[in-house]
């Protein structure tokens, strides 16, 4: 779908990557004349160092509105701003309390204060991956929607309102699931979900990210290790699109079984794609922690 | 530019005419400096300068730097003299010494990165992408082309010679340490400035592949330079609008036509009278 | 060729050299002086030190002991140096002609933007020289083992040097040239007034020809001064027999 | 076992032991192939061998063949063999020639991958680390281990002439160029398995850099070969256990190790006699 | 040395042998033949292509035509080629020493895990053949020119070889060492029956000691036959000029 071949619409709708297209989707269904392209398809992890492809700069060329993520997921976001001054910029996260990124979680437990300065400015950007937060994400982007397009208002709002009810079921059938599992310790091995578990009563007890830049260092291994088998913590969660080694490590050492959480950032699309995602996700964690 | 967007309907585009604008300053740049980059059995060097990128914006946070170009800049030249000083005194190969470099920078940068945060924000700098060239950056662009071609009138041949054979240069009163060092300098900066435009892959790509390309067949430094620069802009132009309609990245387009112009002149070879 | 040298280079003093390398000495206390407009032969058996010598005069290796170039006035004086190596190593695919490498050497004119007619004039005659014209628009990793030799002999005699420098120059060199290239070392020597040395294993030519000669041996100087008393001395029967 | 944690606490957990493990088999295997890498130029040999295994990959998913390692493995031998034909065509540098065919096979995999997706879950292949070695994996180690070591002795007499003089050792009877194919052959089999237990930064540096601190100073091949296994073990240990210590990444600190391996030697050199 | 040779090669034929590189012709319908026993001189002026034989001989460089070594009953055979290049360039860094590069020559064992004591015996033996016993332990970068030719003699002679193919081995070496490899050529040929080709401009020499001497002017065999014929040619005088 790129933006040459449609013929012209009356506005062109982008979306930076999948989760926000599942959002934008359900809050422009309707509206005559919208068009939603849907950049980074080919990219099934996170933006985190995304390098725009020339699909993506013929959807930026003809849009008129980017609907983003934001807290610091699409590092391009500044290139394009400069490149399109004209292109109305929609950040679905703005005005949230944002959480630290939890890459070096691990002072944190030692209790360590004099680390404090290494934490500036690194936000966890993956807020969509919690019902919560993308509620506030779908009103974000209604809001602005109406600010770029106020002669389709009425379709806008009644749009996200449909939606938003279904987001707070979804928000019920959560809070249902994880409900057994307040105040439980989850380990994992990418940042994306401690938004969900903050926001539904169980708390990061551990992190453990590697990527090309990133390689744990064996005391924090060992203390992460430690950790697991004092607080008898029995599940690890592994995400789908991350490999799964060092988990496979530590559970050999602990015995706590891996399961398989999903980021949400590419898959079939559809209205209820994300909802069906998000339950998937409440009940892998629920059946989890079921002692 | 009516006619111009008639004839490529991908310049309709203002992401496709900064792009081009770019790799046509970019690629003569890349095209003179090669040959001697290759000749001198560099063709990691500025693989390495990149991948220690990262390790000077590390450094320079650690040490409560907040400038994190300049960090970058300054540890790119730092390494570029280590390498060098180490190269001449000739108990390794330049391959060898640019890989234990190499190695040892990223290696700090790794060890830095897994003790503390807060570098995410810069490591953006690093994924530069030919598709987002700005107006503004098409200046400094412009700046280092001349700059470049500049010095290349004055520093070619000694670096030539220096090339062929070290001691014989020196005896001809050519201070060969201080070419070295002026040349690995001018390439450190270019590299190290053009990294945020265009990222490291096509960088060191555009640095060896036309150079190596243009050596296959050349019989002289006439030859081969008119060749490297030449393949450096035809397979540079050609790879953007390549890439533009085939919906491929851009700089994996424009390696791949450099790569094939390689395997070109290699085949022919022989047959053009070159070895 | 009419440079004038009546101002330049008189004299280069060597005192108590030696020379340091991979913890063996290889050369110690070597002390004689060349004088201009003489034919300085350095002899002696593989391994004594000549080639390390050579470089060392060139600053092409650290050393310890002093070097002076001196002018007629006394003063020192820097010297502008012609040096052909024994063996040179270098990168044959290279893509470098021939007229490349002496253009390079010859003028200060880009060659990669093509060599100008004139310097092309120039390059012609000096390989003429040498008698090696065929070779200009070869590169230069295409070139046997003697017409490598002649082209570094055109490289090392543009623009005429203070001191031409020779490391065993003539060992590939085929049987014509041979009587060609000794006819214009003399010839060098007696026009332009020009200090040579040269390193031989030719005796007899060295005999008849060197104003000075100097055996190494073991690092060490053995002998020096004129041929003949130096091919008289013990020092020489022992090294190279009884013979010659 | 009890004294042992008792004097290392860091041997009280499994995964310090299976990584000790694997380093004490993988250093020897490195040290060993690294005395011939350095001395064929082959520095970046393993590094374009790894940034390409993803090439290897894309490829495999774009025809279909559901076999990830496998396919990387085809590729890496495909790669290695190409790049030695090349260079035994004599027309470039060693480096050079790693250079363009690891730029080319990089570009063609990003070209692949920006046209369709599903890749990403096999791009972790490549991050290995060696905090997460396997019991098994321990074992396909110690295979490796005793088949490099075995071949060494037939092939290393001929592979260091070869990198003498190549006309020399083949006008002595020696196919150089079959030699060659079986070390190259050998080299990328071997990184192209270890990569994903011990990721490719590690990997490379484990190849270069104890060979040519080992090089600095040694003065024939036996001290060469003893100096190269003994660094890489002596900076393996060293390096784990320091990371525990000092709380940073493993392979960063093994290689910094190395790095500072590289540097002593090299400023003693003049003093031991080497160069 | 106590190689049959009997059994062995006999004859070397090389029949209408060109050579084409870089565009251009190199050799063109060569043809002569080697017998065993006997020493075949190269001779001719730079760049008549003399290396370029060798090589072609070694099969280190593609050639067009036939090069047949036969034995003593007719059939075809492979030979032991023992060579000595013009000028060695190697990676003067590498960690080898001059005992590890014979001994890995020499024998199978491998020399990573050291030389042993029989091994580094032959190898001194060897050294001591060629001159040049000191230079065991140094590494092959640290060589002197002159040590360097006589290092790679000796490992040309070892094991001794059916063909010994000589590219002017002895242009670097001094005085006394060249009378000794002089002898020792001939003392090879006498004793082993072994067929040895050599390049040299030593025209004295060649007249004085080759059983046959080829000529090769421009790519092509300009005279060939016995030393005193060829000499007496046109050619012959054409390519070196009057003396001699
Ligand atoms: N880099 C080095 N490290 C250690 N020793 C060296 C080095 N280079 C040369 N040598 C040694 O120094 C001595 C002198 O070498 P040099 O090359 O000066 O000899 P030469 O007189 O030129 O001999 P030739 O007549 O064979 O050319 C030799 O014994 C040689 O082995
Ligand atoms: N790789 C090459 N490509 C093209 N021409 C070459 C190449 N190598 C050598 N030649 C040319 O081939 C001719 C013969 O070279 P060769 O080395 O065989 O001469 P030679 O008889 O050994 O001379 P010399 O006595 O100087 O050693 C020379 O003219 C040389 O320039
Ligand atoms: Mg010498
Ligand atoms: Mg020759
Ligand atoms: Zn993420």
């Amino acid at each position: 779908s790129t933006g040459e071949e449609t013929p012209r619409a009356r506005l062109q709708v982008v979306a930076s990557f999948y989760p926000m297209a599942l959002l934008t989707e359900r809050v422009i269904e309707g509206v005559p004349g919208v068009a939603l392209h849907t950049m980074a398809q080919m990219n099934t992890g996170c933006l985190h160092d995304y390098q725009l492809q020339p699909r993506d700069m013929k959807i930026l060329e003809n849009a008129d509105v980017l609907v983003y993520n934001g807290a610091g997921m699409e590092g391009f976001i500044g290139r394009v701003a400069a490149l399109r001054p004209g292109l109305k910029l929609i950040e679905a996260s703005a005005g949230q309390a944002l959480l630290e990124s939890a890459a070096h979680e691990h002072e944190h437990e030692d209790g360590h204060e004099a680390h404090e300065e290494h934490h500036h400015g690194d936000a966890n950007a993956h807020l969509w991956l919690s019902p919560k937060r993308a509620m506030a994400q779908v009103e974000n982007i209604r809001d602005e929607l109406i600010a770029a397009d106020p002669e389709y208002a009425q379709v806008y709002r009644e749009n996200a309102q449909a939606f938003l009810q279904e987001l707070e079921q979804l928000d019920g059938q959560v809070a249902t699931l994880l409900a057994p599992c307040q105040g439980q310790g989850v380990v994992t091995f990418h940042e994306g979900f401690t938004y969900l578990l903050e926001d539904y009563g169980l708390y990061q007890a551990g992190l453990l990210q590697t990527d090309d830049e990133n390689a744990p260092s064996p005391r924090y291994m060992a203390e992460l290790i430690d950790h697991i088998r004092q607080e008898g913590i029995a599940a690890l969660f592994c995400e789908k699109q991350y490999s799964t080694r060092l988990a496979e490590a530590i559970s050999r050492e602990t015995g706590a079984k891996i399961y398989t959480l999903d980021t949400i950032v590419s898959g079939p699309g559809g209205r209820d794609a994300y909802a069906n995602a998000v339950l998937q996700n409440a009940q892998t964690i629920s059946e989890a922690l079921k002692k | 530019m009516e006619w111009i967007a008639q004839l490529f309907p991908a310049l309709r585009y203002d992401f496709m005419q900064n792009a081009l604008l770019a790799v046509v300053m970019i690629a003569p740049v890349m095209g003179l400096l090669g040959t001697m980059a290759v000749n001198s059995r560099m063709a990691f060097f500025s693989d390495a300068l990149g991948h220690s990128a990262l390790t000077g914006i590390a450094l320079g946070v650690a040490l409560g730097i907040d400038q994190p170009v300049i960090c970058m800049l300054a540890f790119g030249l730092f390494l570029a003299l280590v390498i060098t000083r180490i190269k001449n005194a000739n108990t390794q190969s330049a391959d060898t010494i640019i890989a234990v470099c190499s190695a040892g920078a990223m290696a700090l940068g790794l060890a830095i990165l897994s003790r503390g945060g807060g570098f995410a924000k810069y490591s953006q700098i690093l994924v530069g992408d030919i598709l987002s060239v700005s107006p503004s950056d098409l200046l400094s662009l412009l700046v280092v082309l001349v700059a470049v071609v500049g010095l290349w009138f004055y520093l070619s041949n000694a670096l030539m010679l220096i090339s062929v054979n070290r001691p014989l240069a020196a005896s001809r009163g050519i201070p060969a340490a201080v070419y070295e060092y002026v040349f690995v300098g001018v390439v450190a900066v270019a590299v190290m400035l053009a990294i945020q435009w265009i990222g490291i892959l096509l960088i060191n790509a555009l640095l060896i592949l036309p150079a190596a390309a243009a050596r296959n067949i050349a019989r002289n430094m006439r030859q081969y330079h008119l060749l490297s620069v030449g393949i450096a802009l035809v397979c540079c132009v050609g790879g953007l609008f390549l890439a533009f309609e085939m919906d491929i990245a851009a700089g994996a387009a424009i390696v791949m036509l450099c790569a094939l112009a390689f395997a070109a002149t290699y085949l022919v070879r022989g047959r053009l009278g070159g070895r | 060729m009419n440079h004038n040298h009546q101002q330049g280079l008189c004299e280069i003093k060597i005192k108590e050299l030696s020379v340091k390398k991979g913890g063996r000495q290889l050369l110690s206390g070597i002390s004689f002086a060349l004088d201009c407009g003489q034919l300085t032969a350095l002899i002696g058996p593989n391994g004594a030190g000549k080639t390390t010598l050579l470089r060392a005069l060139l600053g092409d290796l650290p050393y310890r002991g002093r070097i002076d170039y001196v002018r007629y006035d006394g003063r020192p004086s820097r010297a502008q140096i012609g040096y052909v190596p024994q063996l040179l190593e270098f990168d044959r695919s290279a893509p470098v002609s021939v007229l490349d490498f002496l253009a390079a050497g010859y003028t200060g004119f880009p060659v990669f933007l093509g060599v100008p007619q004139k310097v092309r004039a120039q390059v012609e005659q000096a390989l003429g020289q040498v008698g090696c014209p065929q070779a200009i628009d070869r590169r230069m990793g295409e070139l046997s083992g003697g017409e490598l030799q002649r082209v570094l002999l055109a490289m090392a005699l543009n623009p005429l040097p203070d001191l031409l420098a020779l490391d065993e120059p003539f060992s590939g060199i085929d049987q014509r040239g041979l009587k060609d290239f000794y006819a214009l070392v003399a010839h060098l020597r007696d026009s332009y007034h020009m200090s040579i040395v040269l390193v031989s294993h030719d005796l007899q030519w060295v005999r008849e020809q060197a104003d000075q000669v100097v055996l190494l041996e073991g690092g060490r100087v053995a002998a020096a001064g004129a041929p003949e008393a130096v091919f008289g001395t013990p020092a020489f029967r022992q090294a190279f027999g009884e013979g010659e």
